[in-house]
């Protein structure tokens, strides 16, 4: 049996709110950009889905979707080292990475 | 297929500015003075500069390439001069700081660099891939800007500590917006089918109940959550004072002009090339109107109470994004013809309002250097300290509050008038943003008063180095120019509008 | 073009430079020679028309000094046309002079070169002091010969600053608090004209197809329909009328718009209380004429009567408030809220009902022009009256002094002289504009006038009582060391008592100038409210 | 037509050329400059600026080379804080102020002791009684003066002329208008600033100028004793009241005619408040100079608002102010509105001519210098009231037989009210002050009730002469007793003052009514005529108005010039009860008086038919009104004459024979209340003062201190600190967590999301 387009679209929606949890929640700025990156798979696992239900359908098989997703996965890694450079910065100064930590500057 | 020289010869700006990225960058290991470094990156932008040129002389436009996903108009050409004068600016004020504070000035000036590629090809590509690489080419040399101050700059003790936290504030939350704004992208292709601007908005028209659909919905909301995020709209602002205040000040110019230049330039361009705009519901004009409403209505009144100076710029610069929202809810209330004149409206404004930022920034940086001060009591009697300086940066201040004779004035008014003329209920939204400009009187007059009737701490007279008088300067001439010789601006921003909204055109 | 206006306008900026790199040692000088400069040119705006038309032309040949629609002065040339789809914004660097912005302007240059030298004194920060001035005379100058909506709304808003720094740095006690009043009253006022100069433009633009903000453009149409405002309709030209008007409004001002005023004057200081009271008050006036009830007369028309009952309450009300001030320049300044308030009940008369006493009307309306003027060049006398006071008391509390005469002759009697002309004494200028309004207005408001009218006996008794208190009686002891004022403090006084006696002697000549000018709005007024009445 | 008519405008023209010469030329460059050389005490005060180093003063005046008032001399002296000197100004004024001596002395001293010039000051002040001038005019304010009496001169030569030439050709009498030039003419509103001249006219200007000259002349002896400072100033004071009132005298319109009223209540301001420095005297139920001023010229804009409201309703009627224009272009007026017209109209004259209720300026205004007190009573300001009611006398005969009703009755009942308060004064001024009240409302009776005007300017003009010649004379015996103008100070002086006496007595008696002086004829015309319409409550309150008038007047005459012991039953001479020596006037002060008694005595033979006086033929072109003829023939006349006779047998008995004795009124506690009210003028005063202080001043109060500083103020302050507070609470929500922040993202999107699905789906 084959799932349908749908199925894939609420797992993304799901995965999506799963990660934006974690990033909100997580005290560990290191968790929270994973819950970032979870957001961002889910972005990809979108794509996907609708790239492979537009093979089926009259647009013709054009992978942007796919290739959309690669794009995103690249950039995420590049993301994810910017990201932890910051965090290693911030740990070297406070010794701590806790996010509710970070709060020098407020109103 | 295969990438023809045109399209080499459409990129050949951003080409020729990547190579001047790494110029720098490799110059940075060789020169021992880092002033050349400085004058590399500035000169080295007359090529780029030249080369947007010479496309805008060459007759017939738009112009497309790499497949339709570069796409070469008045619109990106305009926004181009913009972000090379951004650059140059950028250079200028930053000259001193960078040699004072940042030891690395190579980098900080390739990072600028990129990230200035990042937001021309923002301004120029029409295909929803291509802009997110351009968005994010555009980030992450801002989120490594903002935590660039490794040691704490003297007579200001944890600035460092505050520069770092705004690095990691600015790139987690980026990431989050990121993540909106792809997700928006995804929904958009997934029902479109495409990731072209031109084939959505085909798409979108062919659509029969498309325009309303719960996932098009979805889709622009999360787009304009994404690019909100770049211009710092409220709700997507709060970033945005902690990372003024964090990032060296260089920096903090660098946001408020680059990043909210480019995310208009992207925000509009997908918008309206997409055809979201014109096919999706009349309601988008609302969501815009809101989001205007709020940015300034709270840019405006927190101002008023910030105690330090670039904290202040940030809330100004969330009021400054909500007058152009106004200028963009009237391009979504009756797209078509009158949406030009919105479009054209907000390019005339961003022009004006890049200018007048970079001065006040100058200011900011000559009194920072001079004094290490940055909080808005600082700036107490600064009259008696360095005359020019108050002047200028009075001036500066007075143009973002609109007063006339200076530019800020003319922006307003063309921007609201834009607003004003398709009636209906904007003309409410537009008294709306009046009275605000009055409740910002009050703290952009307020640095006036401090600088010219407050006394100074101590009687000294602050020198300002050669290149912050000239960028302040500049700025300044500028702004009072542009009052009096305003039209080729506006010319220019009607061109551009008219591309844009043109080839919307061939959809309908 | 002739640049006459644009020098006029230009060359009080080109002063403010070069007072800023002036050396120390000259800078009033610099700032006297160009506002004095100024002078003597805008006498030229009259003059050269006279000669024009060969002297004593005017006063026989209504053609006189021109019109909104062909000015005797016009200097044009294209700014803003801006047309990108729909919108077409034309804003054009327009200035124009006809007689009612003539005799402005020649107040304006005279008025501020009498404040250049009246501040001779100044020595805190002579510099930025002058400097500030001369912007502010370039700004005023502005407004009263831009022939632009968008231009004048501009110049509008260029004085401000200058006024606020004015008002924050040289002020009184309580300056911080006078100086953010008025720049916010002021500035809330504006931003409500400007949202009215947008209505019109496009309703017009939009009923007429052509995209102009030129007052001759504005003067010759008028706006038609009405407005939807949350479900109610009401007239456009109303609507138009209200938004602008509340900007003047606010400078003339009425009340209950006033009480920026006292603090502003209280706390200024002399030479710009003077200009406060003799120029920027006179914008808002300016602008209610010129702009107001010539561009939206129906609109004018359907608030006339409101508009002269507050007119009456401004008289009274300023008149009763001044009688209880302690302070001299808080009653001056009161009491010209309550003159300002004769400029408001003509201009309502003048666009009050009945079609048949047209005459009525433009009498009214001239006798407001004249209240402009004469309330300018009186108060300008009262204020530095004051000034001369304060300058060697350091106090301007009335009841601290006491048979001042017996030490400041010269000082009394030309206090005196000013009070006299302030209450509306005959040959004197402020007569001239209180008798034509009374004598026109009462023709249309009868009851309002009878109440304007009864204020005559309360301000005769605040001034009187003033100087009653401060020079008559056995000298108070304290100030028997007190110096009369000096040649120099005394010029601004007699120059400004000359023109008092010359225009309450024979006002003809300002009649003449301004006859053309109103003559014009009254019929662009009669020809809307016969075409409201039809 | 007689270049006396044509050239008209010579009359104001001269008085005016004499104040510009005066204020512009003489006074400033050659008086003021002057004024050192003027005596010893200002020689030894500018002596004392220098020998003090007079800092301000001598430096002020190098500065720019002119000298100022002598006032200015004393600028320099206050170096020593002013203060001590002035509790040295009290040691040595100690005790011995009231001697006329000390004062030099205390001048001398001033003159040593640093800051001494605060002290002269003092002295100055302190010296007010008994008075004693210091200082004569320098000779250029003498040449101001005779300047003033010149042109003067030449202007009552023109006016004499224009009546003869009036009385020999009738036609010129019905009236010519002179048209001067337009002041302000639009959209066919013409202002016009025209003379107009009638026989009424040519009266005027007869009494106006014969006054003014009389006055001036006379005004030099008094203003040298009592003010000789402000010499050339009081001058050129009085040359504008007499331009301000020939203009009034001379307008053809309502418009010149209200600048002309306007202009005599500025003259009038500034001659009452002439005597600046003067303080109140409460002990003496006298007010300072400055206050009496300022009363005039409030209350008289009290009545001229009714005046221009009155002015406005005709010419807001008519479109013109020309008098002679208006009845034509009244037509169908409506009557009641031309009926209020002139009744408004008729409140101006109430104010000038200080009728009940607006009198009360009137006897206040005796503060100013005699000279003034003369020329407001006599010629001036007062008359102009019945002057106005008499210009526009057709007018109100156009209007309803109300306006002339009000009009006779407000003055009868003035003229009782007023003569009943002068009964009880001790203060000769002010019971002159009171008489003149009085007869100007016989006056008012006269226009009033009589169709003509004839009657009502006839006493206009005998009562100008015999008036004029009383204050003059009042004049002259304050002069002598050093500006004591307490009557219980007073007596006998007529031995002592003959040469004032005697016009004095002329006077005295012609007010009174005694046969065949001036008085008689014209006031027995009008209780005649009140009679002859039949209005016997005015009959009544006229006649006994008579008697008052003579019993007060001889009150007057006993107590100051007669007493026990003069000759005749104490008519002519007495014991003196004042401290101060008497001194002689000079000529300066008695030719005038004895001008003045000739016109005092015969004027009246002018309305006398029976000798050929034609007045009112003259002034109206009717021919004679019956009791006009001769006022023997008319039993009536008889009343008139026993009235006054009667009250001048009173007086002689109770002060100067003092049969009866003087309590005879106030024995009883009724009497004694009633003089109580008298004495405090019916309280008037006290009524108008709370009005104002609590009414008047407590409405502004509420106006000024709660609806602007509170309601007005408290929205402004209270949005501008609203918007603060607002902007303290909106920073909270910056948390500075950036999880926060995301949160905030989301949530924002969410929200936005989820309203805009919800517009979309349920808004249409």
């Amino acid at each position: 049996m084959l799932l349908s387009l749908n199925s894939f679209l609420v797992l993304g929606a799901l995965l999506f709110c799963i990660g934006l949890f974690g990033a909100l929640s997580k005290r560990n700025a290191v968790s929270v950009l994973m819950g970032i990156e979870i957001m961002l798979n889910a972005v990809n696992i979108t794509l996907v889905a609708f790239s492979s239900a537009f093979q089926k359908s009259a647009h013709g098989a054009r992978l942007t979707g796919q290739i959309f997703a690669v794009f995103i996965i690249t950039v995420a890694a590049a993301e994810a080292s910017v990201a932890l450079a910051t965090i290693i910065a911030v740990y070297r100064r406070r010794n701590s990475v806790d996010v509710t930590d970070i709060n020098l500057m407020k109103w | 297929m295969s990438i023809t020289a045109t399209d080499l010869w459409l990129l050949s700006p951003e080409i020729a500015l990547t190579l001047l990225a790494l110029l720098v960058l490799s110059l940075d290991f060789v020169v021992k003075r880092k002033a050349i470094l400085s004058i590399v990156s500035i000169l080295g932008l007359i090529a780029p500069a030249a080369f947007v040129t010479q496309i805008g002389l060459t007759g017939s436009r738009p112009l497309s390439g790499f497949y339709g996903m570069l796409r070469v108009d008045n619109y990106a050409l305009f926004f181009d001069y913009l972000f090379l004068l951004i650059g140059a600016g950028v250079v200028l004020v930053s000259y001193d700081y960078v040699r004072l504070y940042l030891k690395n000035t190579g980098e900080f000036y390739a990072l600028m660099l990129f990230s200035l590629v990042g937001a021309m090809m923002m301004a120029s590509s029409s295909e929803l891939i291509t802009i997110y690489i351009a968005l994010e080419l555009t980030s992450f040399p801002l989120y490594i800007m903002a935590g660039m101050l490794r040691n704490s700059v003297p007579g200001d003790p944890g600035s460092a500590s505050r520069s770092s936290e705004a690095g990691i504030k600015y790139v987690l939350l980026g990431a989050m917006s990121s993540a909106i704004l792809l997700y928006g992208m995804a929904l958009l292709y997934g029902s479109t089918g495409s990731t072209d601007l031109g084939e959505i908005a085909t798409a979108l028209t062919s659509i029969g109940h498309g325009p309303n659909s719960l996932v098009l919905l979805l889709a622009d909301v999360f787009i304009f959550a994404g690019f909100g995020f770049k211009i710092s709209a409220v709700p997507f602002h709060m970033w945005a004072p902690d990372i003024y205040e964090g990032a060296p000040t260089p920096g903090t110019l660098f946001f408020s002009v680059a990043s909210k230049t480019a995310g208009f330039a992207a925000l509009i361009r997908v918008f309206v090339d997409g055809g979201l705009v014109q096919t999706s519901s009349f309601y988008l004009w609302g969501l815009i109107a809101i989001a205007a409403i709020l940015s300034m209505t709270l840019g405006n009144v927190v101002a008023i109470v910030q105690s330090d100076i670039k904290r202040m710029m940030a809330y100004s610069s969330i009021a400054q994004a909500g007058y152009i929202l106004v200028g963009f809810a009237a391009l979504a209330y009756r797209p078509g013809g009158a949406s030009q004149a919105g479009n054209a409206a907000i390019l005339v404004f961003l022009a004006i309002y890049v200018i007048t930022n970079i001065g006040a920034f100058a200011g900011i940086i000559a009194l920072a250097n001079a004094t290490g001060g940055e909080r808005v009591r600082d700036f107490d009697g600064l009259v008696r300290r360095s005359p020019t300086l108050a002047v200028g940066m009075a001036l500066c201040l007075l143009s973002l509050a609109g007063i006339p004779p200076l530019a800020g004035a003319v922006s307003k008014i063309i921007i609201f008038i834009s607003a004003w003329q398709d009636g209906g209920l904007l003309p409410w939204l537009v008294i709306i943003a009046l009275i605000n400009s009055v409740i910002s009187i009050a703290y952009y007059v307020g640095v006036v008063y401090r600088i010219f009737v407050s006394p100074p701490p101590r009687e000294d007279r602050l020198r300002v180095s050669p290149a912050l008088s000239v960028a302040l300067g500049l700025s300044v001439v500028a702004i009072i120019a542009t009052t009096i010789f305003i039209q080729p601006l506006l010319s220019a921003g009607g061109l551009g509008a008219n591309d844009l909204v043109g080839f919307l055109g061939l959809t309908h | 073009m002739s640049w006459l206006l644009t020098i006029l306008v230009f060359l009080p900026t080109v002063g403010a430079l070069a007072v800023m790199v002036a050396p120390q040692g000259v800078v009033k000088w610099v700032a006297a020679v160009f506002t004095g400069v100024t002078f003597l040119l805008s006498f030229w705006l009259y003059i050269g028309p006279l000669v024009h038309m060969g002297f004593l032309g005017p006063l026989n040949n209504t053609g006189g000094f021109g019109t909104v629609m062909s000015p005797a002065w016009m200097d044009a040339s294209p700014w803003i046309h801006f047309t990108v789809g729909s919108l077409q914004l034309n804003i054009d660097y327009r200035l124009g002079a006809d007689g009612l912005s003539i005799f402005m302007l020649i107040l304006n240059a005279m008025l501020s070169f009498l404040a250049v030298i009246g501040s001779w004194h100044i020595d805190k920060r002579p510099r930025e002091y002058m400097a500030l001035l001369l912007i502010l005379e370039t700004g005023v100058m502005g407004v009263f010969c831009a022939f632009d909506l968008y231009l004048f709304w501009l110049f509008w808003e260029v004085e401000l600053i200058p006024m606020f720094l004015l008002i924050a740095i040289w002020g009184g006690r309580r300056r911080e608090y006078a100086a953010w009043k008025f720049v916010l009253y002021t500035i809330f006022g504006s931003a409500f004209m400007l949202g009215g100069i947008f209505l019109i433009y496009f309703m017009l633009g939009g009923q007429t197809g052509i995209y102009s903000a030129s007052f001759a453009f504005l003067a010759s149409h008028q706006v038609a329909g009405n407005l939807l405002v949350g479900g109610a309709a009401i007239s456009a030209q109303l609507a138009i009328f209200l938004l602008l008007y509340l900007g003047f409004a606010i400078k003339i001002p009425m009340v209950p718009f006033h009480t920026w005023l006292p603090d502003a004057h209280t706390e200024a200081p002399t030479a710009v209380s003077v200009l406060l009271a003799g120029i920027l008050l006179k914008m808002g006036a300016y602008g209610l004429i010129r702009i107001c009830i010539d561009f939206a007369p129906a609109g004018a028309h359907l608030f006339a009567l409101p508009l002269a009952i507050l007119g009456a309450v401004n008289i009274l009300y300023g008149a009763g408030c001044s009688l209880v001030q302690q302070d001299m320049k808080r009653l001056i300044a009161y009491s010209s809220v309550s003159h300002m308030g004769f400029v408001i009940l003509g201009v309502a008369a003048a666009v009050g009902p009945g079609a048949t006493n047209a005459a009525f009307k433009e009498a009214a309306l001239t006798g407001a022009a004249i209240q402009m003027f004469s309330h300018g060049a009186i108060t300008g006398m009262l204020f530095f009256c004051v000034g001369v006071l304060y300058e060697k008391a350091h106090i301007r509390d009335i009841d601290v002094f006491g048979g001042l005469q017996a030490r400041m002759p010269r000082l009394t009697w030309i206090y005196t002289f000013a009070a006299m002309a302030s209450l509306g004494l005959p040959g004197l200028s402020g007569f001239v504009a209180e008798y034509l309004i009374y004598t026109s207005v009462y023709a249309i408001y009868p009851a309002q006038t009878i109440v304007a009218a009864s204020a005559m006996i309360i301000t005769a008794g605040y001034l009187l009582w003033m100087i009653k208190r401060s020079f008559y009686g056995p000298l108070n002891p304290h100030w028997s060391g007190i110096a009369d004022a000096s040649i120099l403090e005394m010029a601004p006084l007699v120059m400004l008592g000359v023109v008092v006696l010359i225009v309450g002697i024979y006002p003809g000549w300002l009649v003449d100038l301004l006859r053309p000018s109103l003559h014009q709005i009254i019929q662009n007024v009669n020809g809307s409210v016969a075409g409201l009445h039809r | 037509m007689s270049f006396f008519v044509t050239d008209i405008w010579v009359i104001p023209a001269l008085p005016l050329l004499a104040f510009l010469l005066n204020i512009l030329v003489l006074r400033p460059f050659f008086d003021l400059s002057n004024r050192d050389k003027g005596h010893a005490a200002e020689a030894a005060a500018a002596h004392g600026a220098q020998g003090h180093g007079a800092n301000t003063a001598a430096g002020h005046d190098e500065a720019h080379g002119n000298v100022g008032d002598p006032e200015q001399h004393d600028i320099g002296h206050a170096e020593a804080s002013p203060d001590d000197a002035y509790v040295r100004a009290l040691d040595t004024l100690d005790g011995h102020i009231d001697t006329p001596a000390a004062i030099p002395r205390a001048l001398r001293t001033a003159e040593k002791t640093p800051g001494g010039y605060a002290l002269v000051q003092l002295v100055e002040d302190a010296e007010q009684h008994p008075h004693h001038p210091h200082g004569s005019p320098t000779i250029w304010a003498r040449i101001n003066g005779y300047m003033g009496i010149l042109f003067m001169g030449l202007a009552f030569l023109w006016s004499l002329g224009l009546l003869v030439a009036l009385m020999q050709n009738p036609a010129l009498q019905r009236g010519e208008t002179v048209p001067i030039y337009t002041w302000i003419s639009v959209a066919g509103l013409r202002y016009p600033i025209d003379f107009y001249v009638d026989s009424l006219t040519a009266i005027m200007l007869v009494i106006v100028t014969a006054i003014s000259l009389l006055v001036q002349f006379y005004s030099q002896a008094y203003i040298e004793g009592e003010e000789p400072r402000g010499y050339s100033r009081f001058f050129a004071w009085l040359s504008i009241f007499s331009l301000s009132m020939l203009l009034l005298v001379l307008s053809s319109n309502f418009l010149l005619i209200y600048m002309g009223w306007e202009l005599v209540g500025l003259s009038s301001y500034l001659l009452i408040g002439f005597l600046a420095k003067d303080a109140a005297k409460p002990e003496a139920g006298r007010p300072s100079p400055g206050a009496a001023a300022l009363k005039a010229f409030v209350v008289n804009r009290v009545g001229d608002f009714g005046f221009l409201i009155g002015i406005l309703i005709l010419f807001t009627a008519t479109g013109t102010f020309v008098f002679t224009d208006i009845p034509a272009r009244l037509g169908p007026i409506n009557l009641a509105l031309l009926t209020v017209a002139m009744i408004l109209v008729f409140c101006g004259a109430v104010g000038k001519s200080a009728q009940f209720p607006l009198h009360v300026w009137l006897p206040d205004a005796m503060e100013g210098p005699t000279p003034v007190s003369a020329l407001i009573h006599a010629a001036k300001m007062v008359a102009a009231g019945v002057y106005l009611v008499a210009r526009t006398f057709p007018l109100f005969h156009l209007a309803g037989p109300q306006a002339l009703t009000v009009v006779a009755y407000i003055g009868g009942f003035t003229a009782i009210f007023a003569a009943s308060i002068a009964l009880v004064q001790i203060d000769v001024k002010r019971i002159l002050a009171y008489s003149t009240i009085s007869q100007l409302g016989y006056m008012f009776v006269g226009l009033g009730v009589a169709d003509t005007i004839g009657p009502g300017i006839f006493h206009l003009m005998t009562h100008a002469f015999f008036k004029a010649l009383l204050f003059l004379g009042s004049g002259g015996v304050l002069l002598a007793v050093s500006m004591n103008q307490d009557m219980r100070k007073m007596g006998g002086l007529a031995t002592r003052i003959p040469l004032v006496a005697f016009p004095f007595l002329l006077a005295t008696l012609s007010i009174s009514g005694f046969p065949f002086f001036a008085g008689f004829f014209s006031k027995d015309e009008i209780i005649a005529q009140t009679w002859e319409h039949g209005d016997y409550i005015l009959y009544a309150m006229t006649l006994a108005t008579a008697f008052l008038t003579a019993f007060y007047m001889f009150r007057l005459w006993f107590l100051t010039f007669g007493g026990k012991g003069g000759k005749f039953g104490g008519l002519w001479g007495g014991e003196y009860r004042g401290t101060v020596a008497v001194k002689k006037p000079d000529f300066r002060v008695w030719l005038p008086l004895m001008i003045l008694a000739v016109p005092s005595v015969f004027a009246g033979f002018w309305g006398w038919s029976s000798v050929g006086g034609n007045f009112n033929a003259f002034i109206t072109g009717h021919p004679l009104t019956p009791a006009f003829a001769n006022p023997f023939t008319s039993p009536l006349t008889i009343f008139g004459v026993g009235a006054s006779l009667l009250g001048i047998a009173l007086a002689w008995g109770m002060y100067g024979l003092q049969v009866v004795p003087r309590n005879v009124f106030v024995s009883n506690p009724l009497g004694r209340g009633f003089a109580t009210v008298l004495w405090n003028k019916y309280y008037i005063d006290e009524i108008y003062l709370a009005f104002v202080r609590y009414v008047v001043m407590g409405l502004s109060k509420v106006a000024s201190f709660f609806i602007d500083r509170r309601i007005i103020d408290g929205i402004i302050n209270g949005a501008g600190s609203g918007v603060v507070a607002f902007g303290r609470g909106l920073r909270r929500s910056e948390s500075g967590r950036l999880q926060n922040y995301g949160a905030a993202i989301f949530g924002g999107t969410l929200v936005i999301a989820a309203v805009f699905f919800a517009v979309v789906y349920f808004g249409k």
